[in-house]
């Protein structure tokens, strides 16, 4: 270690890519509405109030740290955002008004493009459900459900059948789902939103 | 009042020289206005219009800016200023001072507002400066106008009043009372001391509130220049700096004050008891007719007529039976004090959170959830427990208690400020609890906060005494278990940040540091006296940094929480400090007014007195003899509304003429700029 | 007459059709006309939203759009479905919110030759309407059959008091309105806490032991509370209250049996309507003993509901609640009289 | 920018409430669209109608006129003449085949700097779509040059 210009290499890699710092800036950016994201000021409020928290691997504020630090690939590759149930709990409870359930959508948005997520069966959920809908305009739990399980959980496929079967036979599940009428209109239109997305 | 007629008073064209003074207020301003383009502009554009210098400076304010101005008016003959920064009602003195010093009419010298009006409210950096630029024409066109004017004064009243009779009021009060001067101290309870005399103990040193407070209060119930008035509110302010007219209600207590001596039977005697929603924060009791604790000042009791039993049923009156001196008046009416006052000290202090509204934590739903106030009752030797510290049971001590921090406070949903005294509201809770209990005590706390003298030490000593800390806000308190050991307990649900996981932790007690709000009729009080409100609600001082107890509104100073969330030390300090700014003034023994009058033109006036009717303060009489009007300048106040009706324009205001107005529309607008030059 | 528009949303007419069925059945009485948008599509749930943000928005608002149109800015929008409800709320909030993707929306909608401008609906939830439109005092003039003893968990969910953009409710946490619309009906009504804690949503899907969980605390604290049943306002609860309750027990060796109700259905049983119109019989657990304590129809198989536990107050003094505001007030006082 | 019509309004400011509002923005720093330009009276009373027509016969496209909540005058009663003559000025401008809504009254308290921005903001936005004002030109006689024409260039000359 004579050599004084070997201290100008780090002997770990830094983690951080400067370019990343746009990370949070580009989250705010792909979220509907103002996402006050960079007020966030780490109380752990939304932490503290999810019903999920006990099967994320990081908390939705560890979450926004990471955003903060331009840990890309370590945010999207975390389930935090898969597992959020939607309750807006933490939205209506968080005192800086981050609009966190929105920054969820958000992120799970941005894995799915960068196929960064590490377990399929939510973004698999959430597609084969907007496939149905893009197909038909209307959605229908039994064909989506049963599609589903059979691809992430075929054992409890077994103890959901009695379930299915009495929801079947009380005819509170269609085999065939309705077909709205003017499908070629919402497809024109979200064909046309999938392109402006695109420009984005 | 040299002015009488504004025909011919302006110079004759090509005889003023004006001088256009832009400040930069460091970055306040020259952040969002070119000033140096600005000034630049004015020398130029406006040259024609009589501008002979335009400079920028960084602080005009300053004495270095000042000796700038005196010296241009001395060596360039400068007969008219402009200084274009601040609001006038902040340094339009200090500008007209140093005109008058350099041997000019103060009242020729004009500010204009580019920092209030222009480079604090607007971001377009292009806009920004050209409004600048238009506003400093309408001040041109406007000064062009303006005549020497001569000040009048008037005496300053030595009376003082202090709104609030909490610890900030009471130092204010004893201060100035001292000092030889009348004190008028105005409280709407029944008794002196505000908050602070419901506290138990007081960070960091743990003294006995009660016992530091008391001494106080009592001097200012038996000092021989201040009249207390208790149970009495403000009702109407007029009038200005040193002539202020203040209407007061004094409320019936139903008791004869002059007659009382306090003894203290009535209340005995008295068969209805209350919740005390006030003193006692709703764990105690008191009687319909009460004196709201021991040590209260004045020891007169008031009647409580809403649950008075004679009042809502006829008959009882058992305290008139016992009542030795007669003191009893079932009959006393409201009575309306009207007093003259030379300046006014809001001291009106604060509101405690109202913790219902975070519906998460449950208090007046989960009955061992308390509030700080409760808590505060709670470990008082003189409260409902006698300082025991029990559960809502009323017996049972807590094993386990948990304290919240910023109960409503930095909160956007609440109150978006840091209410400054509750991180370490709650290192005392936790050192009492610990103390009185034994209990294991959790802090919840966003941020720790604890500057100032002694406190962080404070801190030091409630970790040492083994108070277990959790950094994070609480999402909620439940009482639906979800394991055994949580049944029956309040389950505190958190994120601990530090380690990154939800935790839930049960307790026996939940104490919630609710934070500091203004008083809910804040904004009526501040309308009533002519100051202004933050967002928040909070008064608004003069200057932040410079001013911190003054308004304004001359002649009103502020003191203690009504300004903003503070702690005992620093209300004691401002409390103090504003007498030391009434002291002042009234050692000034008069002020200067503006001069800003109306007067008639008696060769224009017709005699039609359509202003007649118009003037609320009777300045206005018509000379049947000579059938014209005539305006007394001693009652005149200068509002101008005679002056905007008289149909024949006889009727002029002194500051604010038609010619000047009509020149600073057209400058506004910018019609001066193509216009011929004004010298030959 | 109150004349509205309704978006049924897909669940209605398949896993919820009790609630429909009911809804339609209470409509009359109340004097509540609902006009079912013509060829409406799915919202997209909690889905769309998380694949891409255009077109999700974009689905929902070919909804706002057929409604606008049909409305002619005088009838309110009402989806009885919460995440219907958030999700019609939600677009029309944020396109007001940020005019870029107001903007962006209109722009896809023109392709199909629609166009939506923020703000000229009102969206509004199936319960709100009923307890502020209608009003307690009709629904209590409609009640023939009190449901006098029947013990009844009221059961809100996530979505519909938050995150509420419009402040229509009376509480993000501890809203009172299905609580006072209950009472109205005559039921016995459980300080419920978990009134507004989440079902699981779509959990049951892709994290079945998370939702299971919090399957199992809302029923075992219903159960606690000796409710007969519970109450709903939104099909996703039912659904996975109801419907995966067996699943539940199973998971975690427990034996709740709590049956699980649309509001509309107890509006309608007290109301005097037959039990078949009103959707009974569809739930997966067997609402009998609701019916049976009410003597309606079905022989008791069940015992009848233990008396209620005494709540006796001593000690210290307790706060009063806060005041929400004269518009609950009022209904608090409508239902105490 | 975009190419968007910036009006230009004159307002009308009492000494103790309304200017005190305008100072209470600037000091709280709430935003607010630079069209305005104020002129300090001491109270709305003063405000001669005069002045509301000079101002837009001289180049202004709106005039905001504000003072004290009725009731809290500091020369107790005098806003309720700057209320009537509100009143005429509107009916005279609708003589003259001009929108009336170019003068607006605002009541704003010492307190209300929030209300004073928010209030030139939509008063801004209410011109704005209004459009310029062609003084003169409303009533048919086009012939007539209105000093506004002549004014307006040196205006919008100004930014630079």
């Amino acid at each position: 270690m004579t050599d004084v210009s070997l201290r100008a290499v780090p002997l770990v890699p830094n983690p951080v890519q400067i370019e990343d710092l746009t990370l949070l800036e580009e989250v705010a950016s792909r979220t509907a509405g103002v996402s006050r994201l960079e007020m966030c000021i780490q109380c752990g409020t939304c932490g503290g109030s999810c019903p999920s928290a006990a099967i994320m691997d990081h908390t939705p504020r560890m979450l926004f740290a990471m955003l903060r630090a331009g840990m890309r690939e370590e945010a999207l590759k975390s389930n935090t955002y898969w597992m959020c149930v939607s309750c807006y709990h933490c939205v209506v409870r968080c005192p800086q008004n981050v609009h966190i359930a929105d920054v969820m959508y958000t992120l799970k948005s941005m894995a799915i493009q960068a196929k960064l997520y590490q377990d399929s069966t939510a973004p698999d959920f959430s597609k084969t459900f907007v496939d149905m809908v893009e197909e038909f305009g209307r959605s229908f739990e039994i064909g989506l459900a049963s599609i589903h399980y059979l691809k992430h959980f075929p054992l409890r496929l077994a103890n959901m059948t009695p379930m299915g079967m009495g929801m079947l036979s009380k005819k509170r599940m269609s085999l065939l789902p309705k077909r709205i009428k003017n499908m070629d209109q919402l497809n024109a239109i979200l064909k046309r939103a999938k392109e402006l997305e695109a420009v984005q | 009042m040299t002015e009488k007629n504004d025909v011919n008073t302006t110079l004759t064209g090509g005889q003023e020289k004006i001088g256009v003074y832009i400040c930069h207020c460091g970055t306040n301003i020259a952040g969002v206005v070119d000033v140096a383009q600005v000034a630049a502009w004015a020398a130029d554009k406006l040259k024609h219009r009589g501008v002979v210098i335009a400079r920028d400076y960084k602080f005009m304010c300053s004495s270095l800016g000042q000796e700038l101005i005196e010296k241009d008016i001395k060596e360039l003959g400068l007969n008219r200023v402009i200084v274009a920064a601040c609001s006038p009602h902040l340094h339009e003195k200090t500008f007209r001072t140093a005109c008058s010093n350099a041997g000019l009419n103060p009242y020729l010298c004009e500010m204009v507002s580019i920092r209030e009006q222009v480079s604090w409210v607007h971001t377009d950096k292009v806009a920004a400066t050209a409004k600048a630029k238009a506003m400093i024409s309408g001040g041109v066109e406007r000064v062009r106008h303006q005549v020497p004017l001569e000040a009048m004064t008037v005496p300053i009243h030595p009376d003082t009043m202090i709104v609030g009779g909490g610890i900030a009021g009471i130092q204010s009060a004893l201060e100035i009372a001292d000092a030889g001067h009348h004190v008028y101290m105005i409280e709407r309870e029944p008794s002196i001391g505000g908050h602070m005399a419901q506290f138990d103990k007081t960070f960091p040193t743990l003294d006995c509130a009660a016992c530091i407070l008391t001494p106080k209060m009592v001097s200012v119930g038996t000092h021989p220049h201040v009249t207390l008035l208790t149970f009495s509110e403000v009702e109407k302010v007029e009038g200005y700096v040193g002539n202020f007219t203040v209407t007061v209600r004094k409320k019936a207590r139903k008791i004869k004050e002059d007659l009382c001596t306090g003894c203290g039977i009535c209340q005995e005697k008295c068969p209805k008891k209350v919740i005390d929603d006030v003193y006692e924060a709703g764990l105690g009791y008191r009687k319909a007719v009460y004196t709201p604790f021991p040590q209260a000042v004045p020891n007169t009791p008031v009647m409580d007529v809403e649950n008075c039993t004679y009042y809502e049923k006829g008959t009882c009156k058992a305290c008139e039976k016992f009542c030795p001196t007669e003191a009893i008046d079932f009959n006393q009416q409201d009575e309306i004090l009207t007093f003259p006052v030379g300046n006014i000290v809001l001291a009106t202090g604060y509101d405690l959170f109202d913790a219902r509204r975070v519906t998460n934590y449950g208090y007046a739903r989960l009955p061992n959830v308390f509030t700080s106030l409760e808590i505060e009752r709670l470990s008082n030797a003189a409260g409902p427990t006698n300082g025991e510290i029990v559960l809502r049971d009323g017996k049972t001590q807590p094993k386990t208690v948990g304290i919240i921090h910023c109960v409503g406070s930095r909160d956007r949903n609440f109150n978006n400020y840091c209410s400054v005294i509750c991180c370490m509201q709650s290192l005392k809770f936790a050192h009492l609890m610990h103390e009185r209990t034994g209990a294991t005590v959790y802090n919840f706390y966003i941020d720790m906060r604890t500057p100032y003298k002694d406190y962080d030490e404070f801190y030091q000593r409630v970790l040492e005494e083994g108070t277990l800390f959790v950094r994070g806000k609480v999402a909620e308190v439940t009482d639906v278990p979800r394991i055994p050991a949580e049944q029956g307990k309040l389950i505190i649900q958190v994120e601990d940040t530090l380690i990154g996981k939800q935790r839930r932790i049960p307790v026996d007690m939940v104490i919630l540091s609710s934070g500091l709000e203004p008083r809910k009729d804040s904004y009526e009080t501040a309308k009533k006296f002519g100051i202004s409100c933050s967002a928040n609600g909070w008064f608004t001082e003069k200057h932040p940094k410079l001013d911190p107890v003054a308004t304004m509104t001359e002649g009103i100073y502020i003191a203690g929480c009504a300004q903003g969330p503070k702690d005992i030390p620093t209300s004691v300090a401002q409390g103090a400090a504003a007498a030391a700014r009434v002291l002042g003034k009234i050692e000034q023994k008069e002020v200067a007014l503006e001069p800003v009058r109306a007067s008639v033109i008696e060769e224009r006036c017709s005699g039609c007195r359509i202003c007649n009717g118009l003037c609320p303060f009777n300045a206005i009489s018509f000379h049947e003899d000579r059938m014209v009007t005539e305006i007394n300048p001693a009652l005149c106040q200068g509002c101008g509304t005679c002056v905007a009706a008289c149909p024949a324009g006889a009727i002029t205001g002194t500051g604010f003429t038609n010619d000047q107005i009509m020149a600073q529309i057209e400058g506004l607008l910018l019609l001066n700029i193509g216009q011929e030059p004004v010298a030959a | 007459m109150n004349d509205y528009l309704l978006y049924p949303g897909c669940s209605m007419e398949t896993s919820a059709r009790a609630y429909y069925d009911s809804l339609k059945a209470i409509s009359k009485p109340i004097g509540l006309n609902l006009n079912e948008i013509e060829d409406w599509n799915c919202c997209g749930a909690t889905e769309y939203l998380g694949i891409s943000l255009a077109p999700a928005y974009a689905l929902i608002a070919r909804n706002l759009a057929l409604a606008a149109n049909a409305s002619n800015g005088k009838q309110d929008l009402v989806a009885p479905c919460s995440a219907c409800y958030l999700n019609l709320a939600k677009a029309d909030h944020y396109m007001r919110e940020q005019p870029k993707l107001g903007k962006m929306v209109n722009e896809a909608l023109a392709a199909g030759g629609l166009s939506y401008k923020p703000g000229s609906l009102e969206v509004r939830h199936l319960l709100d309407v009923i307890v502020y439109d209608i009003g307690l005092e009709t629904i209590e003039k409609n009640v023939v059959r009190p449901l006098t003893g029947l013990r009844v968990a009221p059961y809100l969910g996530c979505m519909v008091p938050r995150p509420d953009y419009e402040n229509r409710w009376s509480d993000h946490e501890y809203p009172i309105e299905l609580d006072v619309l209950l009472k109205a009906l005559g039921a016995d009504v459980i300080d419920y806490p978990l009134k507004t804690e989440c079902c699981g949503g779509h959990m049951t899907q892709i994290g079945p032991e998370t939702a299971f969980e919090l399957i199992r605390r809302l029923i075992a604290t219903a159960d606690e509370h000796e409710a007969d049943t519970m109450v709903t306002v939104c099909p996703m609860c039912q659904l996975n209250l109801d419907a995966y309750q067996g699943e539940t027990n199973h998971f975690f060796g427990t034996n709740y049996h709590m049956p699980i109700l649309f509001f509309t259905q107890l509006m309608g049983l007290a109301f005097g309507i037959e039990p078949k119109d009103l959707g009974f019989g569809l739930e997966l657990v067997s609402a009998r003993n609701v019916l049976d304590s009410l003597g309606v129809k079905a022989p008791p198989e069940t015992p009848p509901a233990p008396p209620k536990r005494p709540r006796k107050q001593e000690g210290l003094p307790r706060p009063k609640p806060l005041s929400k505001g004269p518009k609950v007030d009022e209904l608090e006082k409508e239902v105490a009289q | 920018m975009t190419d968007q019509f910036e009006p230009t309004i004159i307002g009308f400011t009492c000494n103790w409430c309304s200017y005190r509002a305008a100072d209470l923005a600037g000091t709280a720093r709430i935003k607010y669209p630079p069209n305005v330009r104020l002129i300090r009276l001491m109270c709305s009373g003063r405000l001669d109608p005069t002045f509301v027509f000079k101002a837009l016969a001289s180049g202004a496209d709106g005039v905001m006129i504000t003072g004290c909540h009725p009731g809290e005058c500091h020369y107790i009663e005098q806003n309720y003449k700057a209320l009537r003559r509100f009143h005429l000025m509107r009916r005279t401008l609708q003589g003259f085949g001009l929108e009336p809504t170019r003068v607006r009254l605002v009541w704003a308290s010492a307190a209300e700097g929030a209300k004073f921005a928010s209030e030139v903001a939509s008063f801004v936005e209410e011109i704005r779509s209004l459009g310029p004002l062609h003084w003169g030109k409303n009533n048919g006689k086009d012939d007539v040059q209105s000093p506004t024409q002549q004014s307006k260039p040196e205006i919008a000359e100004v930014p630079a």
